[in-house]
């Protein structure tokens, strides 16, 4: 054990540098760039039951510190991940992959986390009850107690791979929802997804964004990220995955001290694409400035 | 894609809205006229995609109009100032089906890819006939760049100021063998619409990551759905679907 | 009336543009700097009905785009503020005035509105229901649209003037508070208050803030408060004062295209005390750019 | 308190953490030893606090320990680089009360602000004593400037590796009319414990604004409450509240 190695619902990650689902692809993009399987793991793109173009563009706006996006889950179904995209994944990446889900009844969710389950290299199933950009979809499971436990009940029945628990920032009490998943079997919470978000084109007057608002990521919602991050860890037993503008190993360290035991990097790849191995790569010598031993 | 830092060798003014930047540094991973480069700038969150207007030996060059606060600071920038690229994005333009007479056609801040385009394809032996289109006078630039390379070049402008008035499919000459072209989108369909022969169309859109990650520039397409950024820019006149 | 010029709930302001309280004390300080009668007014600090202290130290801390605050209504209480503070602000500042109010219990905003509705140059009252804060503080009516109903009817009862509720951006749905205000008789809403964010300091292992989390401002949450101030400009009828990040007069404009009728500015008054001024000044040229003749 | 921006004429390390800042500008509104600036960085959003350490003429010296991002991008700053500083904040010694042979107590980065006091005091004709704190050998700096002033000057280090061994309370002369300091909390509290005149003691606070309006860093005295930037950083001996 190496030490930057952490354990996440069992599973042994040579460090906790995660890639976010939907800034990652299926890897094999970030594969042309660098040997991707020096990351911890990754969560690749939401998927759903059936395949989704996803919204009308533009998707993406600018802000301060960060960015909008309204892809609206955009993926070719799960039976043509399962078909095209896991095998060119396997080719370039040898560790246990996480298998992000998105859904729009609990029968859908249900539906894809099983086919998923007989994927060798999922290793996890992160099931996102919080997608901003899909009306009616994602995002309402996550803003209810029993919503979200329902999905968490039917996800549970169908895999015994662990089940995380993506949640949205968007909600007037965080650690309700975490502890309605982890009452009802969940094995470990992730968080933030994007915060609702909206910017206007002075020159059109309109909304920069054809959805009209869409999901902020980026280091503005750092401060935001670390605090829900703190309190759901301090309100639930089980592990924890921080995200939400982490962009630096210091980021990375502060979220495992708000009590987060592994990490997962969202936007910053997408000005960086080298972003998150660099990380993994400056995490010792930041560790050795604060007198961090190790991550577990 | 290749990330890498450059260094500013010239940024002029071409008029009053549109500059030329020259940048020289690790320019391998750049190897189609119609990619794009995109570029980080300080303080702005997300990188600038600005298309390539020329490559010689290490250099590139780019043109771009002061359009918001990015392009505002770029036009600020001066000679020796670095700046970090990623290079290489795109699949550009296919150069093989141009035929022996390929016409290019740019419109605005859309010419400027279609230089080292014309350029490739003059070095190819091709007869090559450009339509520059411009809304007025003042905001022409690089007529006579493309002049100096020999091609057979026609101005428009849609107020009549220079040129032939109106727009650049009322300059289309009867006959080509193949349409190249880059601008903003009523240009395109208008040239789609009347094109006679196959040809290829460089498409905008907003980004995300400038390289196939984010989904941000999805369009669709005949054959399937196609982010701008990696599967594009440039798509052929088979595979484009118009929406609405 | 310039081109510049707003009403708000029947009062006329000269231009848009009103510090935010807590950022701007009670006006003395920046009439050090620039006669302050260019603004169209600004709201003084947080005024409660006892005198308070306020969180310990450290109350500060800095996020990309933003900090954080957890000043905790540190103020001399009402009676002071209007034998003390009040004949001061009358000295630089001849317009009237928003007073910023807040309370522990319905019967306490009642009672700080009941004074501060004696004192003319008092125009508004901003009642602010939502400061992160303070424990079982004003937050927690503004995740209620019951409790809000509840201190907006108290507030009515003892004062003729406007008054405008505060709201905080940290709950799942922001008109369902905005709704339950106008309904008990709100004269207006204003939004967004912080977003309760967090540091930790990775030297000492522990909370930046002394009271661990706090107020999260700056520019990093404008596209958060953009898209409540337009979520609540939808869904209400009576005026809506926009503010959250607000930095530059394109910040301004971009909020009065959401639905704000007038804009606070408040944490870029710390790093610019000049900024209100310089908007002010600079707002006709940024409206010719865009191409706003007024701003009615 | 003014606005105004200031040019880079030093920036040079006196050890391997802490750096002298030269900075020209209108310096005005910088009336007392004891005030601080307050420095706009790039990419940073609050401004950087910083005691001013000297001011002749137009020129300010600030000198500065790198202890985080924001001191670190000041470290690599360079000549004729502009700075947008807030100067003339905070309220800054009481040079009327220093007696006729006053000592000055600084503590690492407590030092500087207390060279600019020393030189007014010596102008003033007073005998001034200084005693400078340090945790060893390395960290030492300004103990030939203070020297060079004319002024009795012991240097402590807790290691003992120069000077006195100890504290700065280990150091206390015998006889002294007054008592300024500047220092980390702990040594301000020893000082306060053992010193037998009165005194004014400067405190550090972590600051919003450093001029009065956020009330990030107020404390509580004994004359009530009080913002450190502004009605602060110094206070006497009298109305000191040691919380705790």
């Amino acid at each position: 054990m190496g030490r930057l190695s952490v354990d996440l619902c069992g599973i042994p990650l040579d460090n906790p540098v995660i890639p976010a689902s939907g800034t990652f692809g299926y890897g094999y993009e970030f594969a042309e760039l660098y040997d991707i399987n020096c990351l911890g793991t990754f969560s690749f793109k939401g998927t759903t039951k059936e395949p989704r173009f996803g919204n009308p563009t533009p998707r993406i706006a600018e802000c301060t510190g960060g960015m909008i996006n309204a892809v609206g889950l955009q993926n070719p179904g799960v039976a043509k991940v399962i078909e095209e995209e896991l095998p060119k994944l396997k080719q370039c990446f040898h560790k246990p992959v996480m298998a992000n889900v998105s859904g729009f009844s609990v029968e859908e969710y249900a539906y894809t986390c099983a086919r998923l389950d007989k994927e060798p290299q999922v290793g996890w199933l992160e099931v996102n009850i919080s997608c901003p950009n899909v009306h009616g979809g994602g995002m309402s499971f996550g803003t209810d107690p029993k919503a979200a436990a329902a999905v968490v009940k039917a996800v549970k029945a169908v895999t015994k791979k662990p089940v995380l628990i993506k949640l949205t920032p968007n909600v007037t009490d965080i650690t309700e929802i975490a502890k309605a998943c982890e009452e009802a079997g969940a094995d470990g919470i992730s968080l933030i997804n994007t915060l609702l978000g909206m910017r206007i084109d002075l020159k059109t007057k309109r909304p920069v964004i054809a959805n009209v608002m869409g999901g902020f990521s980026g280091p503005a919602v750092f401060p935001v990220a670390l605090r829900m991050v703190y309190q759901v860890a301090h309100a639930v037993q089980i592990p924890v995955v921080g995200m939400g503008g982490v962009s630096s190993p210091e980021d990375v360290l502060e979220m495992m001290l708000a009590g987060a035991c592994a990490v997962e990097i969202g936007a910053a790849n997408l000005v960086n694409p080298y972003i998150c191995r660099d990380i993994v790569r400056d995490l010792p010598a930041v560790m050795d400035r604060y007198h961090i031993k190790d991550l577990q | 894609m290749k990330q890498g830092f450059f260094e500013i060798i010239e940024n002029k003014a071409l008029n009053n809205a549109v500059y030329r930047m020259r940048l020289q540094g690790d320019v391998s991973a750049v190897t189609a006229p119609g990619q794009f480069v995109n570029i980080k700038l300080a303080g702005k969150y997300l990188r600038r995609p600005i298309s390539v207007c020329d490559k010689t030996g290490d250099v590139l060059t780019l043109i771009y109009k002061v359009v918001g606060q990015g392009t505002g600071q770029m036009a600020r920038m001066t000679e020796r100032e670095r700046l970090d690229l990623l290079t290489g994005l795109g699949n550009g333009y296919d150069l093989t089906l141009s035929g022996d007479a390929p016409l290019l056609i740019g419109g605005g801040v859309g010419v400027p890819p279609l230089y080292w385009l014309a350029k490739e394809l003059m070095a190819a032996g091709k007869q090559v006939s450009v339509i520059l289109g411009f809304n007025t006078k003042d905001e022409i630039f690089y007529e006579t760049a493309f002049r100096g390379l020999g091609a057979d070049v026609t101005v428009t402008t849609a107020d009549g100021s220079y040129g032939v008035k109106g727009f650049v499919t009322d300059a289309l000459p009867a006959q080509y063998s193949y349409v190249y072209t880059c601008g903003p989108e009523p240009m395109l369909k208008a040239v789609y619409k009347q094109a006679k022969t196959g040809g290829q169309f460089s498409f905008e859109e907003r980004m995300g990551c400038g390289f196939g990650a984010c989904m941000g520039c999805s369009c669709k397409t005949l054959t399937g759905y196609k982010r701008i950024c990696k599967d594009g820019p440039v798509l052929t006149k088979e595979e484009i679907l118009w929406e609405d």
